[in-house]
């Protein structure tokens, strides 16, 4: 296992002591570096609250900032955080407008959720819930609800975190957030495994000169495995499951979020990206936002996802709006 | 009627944690075949930190043990089986409330909340080859036996018998929830992973009850 | 070789490509798109021109951009632009105040941009040179001129680029860049190869267990290889040999830039990032600024780089001023 | 006194690019024990790019032969040995500016040009184990069988033999320059990277003159 840390069993822990020591503007609650929330909470703005297993970074708690989220249940790595500390993120995060929880659509992370909600409600703080359900590889059409969340949901920060930021209702909030899940797709594709530090060893194997074109996050297995094939023709393929289920038409504006795994060079991104510019030119639609780099990763793996939301009017200025957390910086021009 | 007394119902508790640690690597692979290869360390963590935190009880009753033990794994442990054994052993104490010792009716109550706790907070039926099909089998067969009269001893070699084989009958299911749901029909043909740690605590809650059977 | 490319030969221009089509705020001279520069050139600005070989994004291409650099020449992988590219970036660039250039100290580089400055000289173009050598691994001290320049000459374009952007003249500019490439030191540590497209295999090789302290971005051999130790163990190692050659004094400032190389994950970078804290603090030096993330990068090679830049009270102000690259966004509160 | 026309000279560079074809994979691997590996590619492309410069052109003269090599390869490989091979060429080109035909008195000033360039470009002095430890004894060659009247393919050849030694006793040596430098003493030992490439070059020349003399 090539990886810089001490005793495996700190990993998490000591890579927030690292977050916290080099980013001020976020801290902790209850006393549990777990707990990661905003130190500039906004009086009266409705709370967004996300929360999963470490190893995806800057996913999750790297989209906590300005205009974007306000705390982070953050888990060991590929495992949910508990109920518990997603209920005092969720205390202190409250600023009398609900708090909504936006994270993927992930078992662990469902019951952990649920749970901290069912509290708060004790508490009188009013939750909502939006789980990010992106990945077409992870089920079929009709059956979305089964869909694994994955890089996708940045979009789903960046709408929530803006219209939240724009002081709108927590009701509201959710409501938009809804039409971004509705209309964000992601279609991924994996070349090697990651190494969880506990574990010591890679999750599962793939040929030299393998692809799987649909993985998890988590090394779940995707639709094909299949011989590595050129940039392009992985494009393609990516690109018609996704055509094949989101009505694109002439004219229409979509932002495109293309993300490496953590093996990936940016290099290989942006040979990838030409391609789909020249997919998205060849049907009139217009890439009106792209972002490039790592948004959701899992550690070392090699790979890459493409994320689209399909723009309409009321979801572009949100995606557009200048954002500035320790991991993202968006600049509104 | 035979049953065991609190302070010896606490022994169970280190029993699990070490079984759990034995299992690690058992159950990391298990995991790992369609899942994210962590039930192994989650589990072993799980049942370390129900141990001691039960442990640390000055001569506690029942659903106190099984309340500490759950909080304690829902901390320790918040990935679905854990989380999931968690409920189990907070709705289980709930079951235990008037227990002043543990029978085989207070197993069947006990078993019976665990199962139905984790089909509402996971939202599985049976078939949806889940630990619930093993847990619940293991309810039923407390519940039978309790029903029949039978002694603890025979009650809880037969629950730990069912559950055995109601762990083989999960090989013929195909997964419908979490991680594994993902590998669909490739699923089939392969024992549950968490019905595998549900096997193992019926299997330990027998080997535990053998051992330490006294009269009242 | 497990890349996402079509031909080999095609990964630069594909690459760049990608780029521009991804960032309309930088284009290209001379109908050549290896002649990288700003879209918006600022009047009467010096201009600073960088270039280098490709398969380090965001280096070097990446840091032109506001309050940043002006233009780069984009060489293949590993290898310096040639003279008439840079020559053509300084033409495009130059708005009458001057040229800097910016680069590290490779042979190849240094040819190229000794015979870009004098053909610039013949149209009249003052040009001054600055060339990165922060790699305290490459030689002892006293031979600084001789050492390699690898992630930190980030501070140099920051500075740099904050200077000009401030309208200084070019001496001006000149001047204070080299006082932040005299305060600038780096180490790195590499844990695996990276691989060429053109060449398809590593360039070098490295046990399992195995780490190369001070190797260079292009797979140059460092200091001594030995097992791979536990993070902070590396982090002492590592900034032992900075210690031992820059002095910081108790309440001094400093800059850190943590950067991956390509294949190591950013949780590993802040694990890392924890233990240089707790250095800094035990010396009484304060941090007054942090970057970590992918900076330099050697494709996919794992490994990652210390960079400390020695601050004062000119180059600070600098240092903190807001810049926006499509690669680099750098808020300034 | 033989020598050659300009017409026949244009024959080298389609010489020089499959020798250095051929040559891609052993550079690649030479430049790889104590550099970046690139050098098999580099010079390819450099001498591609050069033999398709001169073939585009109408019946050049010498100069403009070598000068068009020279910006074909700045354009093509501009890694420290295409820029300096680049320099060469366009120095070489300048020494030959009155030279209507190719002889020894010829290939003296164009290797001395050669060989000063890229001292001077790449301001190192001889010693420095790089590229220069060769083309300096080359130029020196044919220098010294100038001087002596020696005959066109006597001094091709004694060139060719200089060179095969000269890049010998660049194992003695340790690197000071380019990537190989931060190897310091594991350089020694090892014939540099570079010298190679002017070896090549003189080897390719001396085979030249011999297939294609003409006398005049
Ligand atoms: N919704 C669910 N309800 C009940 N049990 C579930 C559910 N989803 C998964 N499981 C059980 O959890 C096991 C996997 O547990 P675990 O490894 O903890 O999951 P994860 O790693 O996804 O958090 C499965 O083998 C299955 O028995
Ligand atoms: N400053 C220099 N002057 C002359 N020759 C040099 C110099 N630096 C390196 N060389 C020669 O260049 C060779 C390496 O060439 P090349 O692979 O093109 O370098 P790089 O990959 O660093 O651009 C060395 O073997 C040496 O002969
Ligand atoms: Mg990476
Ligand atoms: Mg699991
Ligand atoms: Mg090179
Ligand atoms: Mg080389």
């Amino acid at each position: 296992m090539k990886k810089f840390l001490n005793a495996p069993e700190d990993f998490v822990d000591e890579m927030l002591e690292g977050i916290y020591r080099a980013h001020p503007e976020v801290t902790y609650a209850a006393d549990d570096k777990r707990c990661y929330v905003t130190a500039n909470p906004v009086p009266g703005k409705v709370g967004i609250v996300t929360g999963g297993g470490s190893g995806h970074l800057p996913t999750f708690l790297g989209f906590v900032g300005k205009n974007m989220l306000d705390g982070c249940g953050v888990g060991g790595v590929f495992q949910s955080p508990s109920a518990d500390q997603l209920l005092e993120v969720t205390k202190y995060v409250d600023q009398g407008a609900g708090v909504l929880y936006l994270y993927g659509n992930y078992t662990g992370d469902i019951m952990n959720f649920d749970m901290a909600g069912e509290l708060a409600e004790v508490d009188d703080i009013a939750t909502a819930t939006v789980t990010g359900n992106d990945d077409v590889a992870s089920s079929i059409v009709g059956e979305e609800h089964k869909r694994r969340g994955v890089a996708g949901i940045f979009f789903l920060y960046k709408a929530a975190g803006a219209a939240a930021a724009a002081m709108m209702p927590l009701a509201e909030v959710a409501r938009i957030t809804e039409k971004a899940k509705a209309r964000t797709r992601t279609m991924g594709v994996a070349l090697s495994a990651c190494i969880v530090p506990e574990i010591g060893k890679p999750g599962f194997e793939i040929g030299a000169d393998e692809m799987e074109i649909g993985m998890g996050i988590h090394g779940e297995p995707g639709i094909s495995r299949k011989k590595l094939a050129p940039a392009d023709a992985v494009v393609d393929e990516m690109m018609d499951r996704i055509f094949a289920e989101q009505n694109y038409a002439k004219g229409d504006e979509v932002a495109v979020l293309m993300n490496g795994l953590g093996g990936t060079p940016l290099e290989e991104l942006y040979i990838l990206y030409r391609r789909l510019g020249q997919l998205m030119d060849a049907r009139g639609v217009k890439i009106r936002h792209v972002w490039l780099g790592e948004f959701a990763t899992s550690m070392e793996m090699a790979g890459f996802s493409i994320s689209i939301l399909h723009l309409d009017d009321e979801l572009e200025p949100l995606i557009a709006a200048e954002a500035n957390t320790p991991f993202f910086k968006h600049f509104s021009n | 009627m035979k049953s065991l007394e609190p302070q010896v119902v606490t022994g169970l508790f280190p029993r699990l944690a070490s079984r759990f640690e034995a299992e690690r690597d058992a159950l990391i692979a298990l995991d790992g075949k369609v899942g994210d290869s962590d039930l192994g360390l989650t589990m072993s963590k799980a049942f370390v930190a129900a141990r001691d935190a039960v442990a640390a009880l000055d001569d506690p009753d029942l659903p106190t043990q099984m309340k500490v033990a759950g909080a304690a794994i829902a901390k320790a442990a918040p990935s679905t089986m854990g989380t999931l054994m968690a409920t189990g052993f907070l709705r289980g104490s709930k079951a235990l409330a008037e227990a002043e010792v543990l029978d085989v009716a207070g197993l069947a109550a006990f078993w019976r909340a665990y199962a139905d706790g984790v089909a509402q907070r996971g939202k599985a039926v049976l078939g949806d080859k889940t630990v619930l099909d093993v847990l619940d089998p293991i309810a039923c067969a407390f519940e039978a036996q309790d029903q029949a009269g039978a002694d603890l001893e025979d009650a809880a070699q037969f629950a730990k018998q069912t559950a055995v084989e109601a762990l083989e009958a999960t090989r013929d299911l195909v997964a419908q929830h979490g991680k594994a749901a993902a590998f669909q029909e490739k699923s089939r043909g392969l024992q549950d992973a968490g019905g595998t740690v549900a096997c193992i605590l019926a299997d330990e809650l027998n080997a535990f009850v053998q051992e330490n059977l006294t009269s009242v």
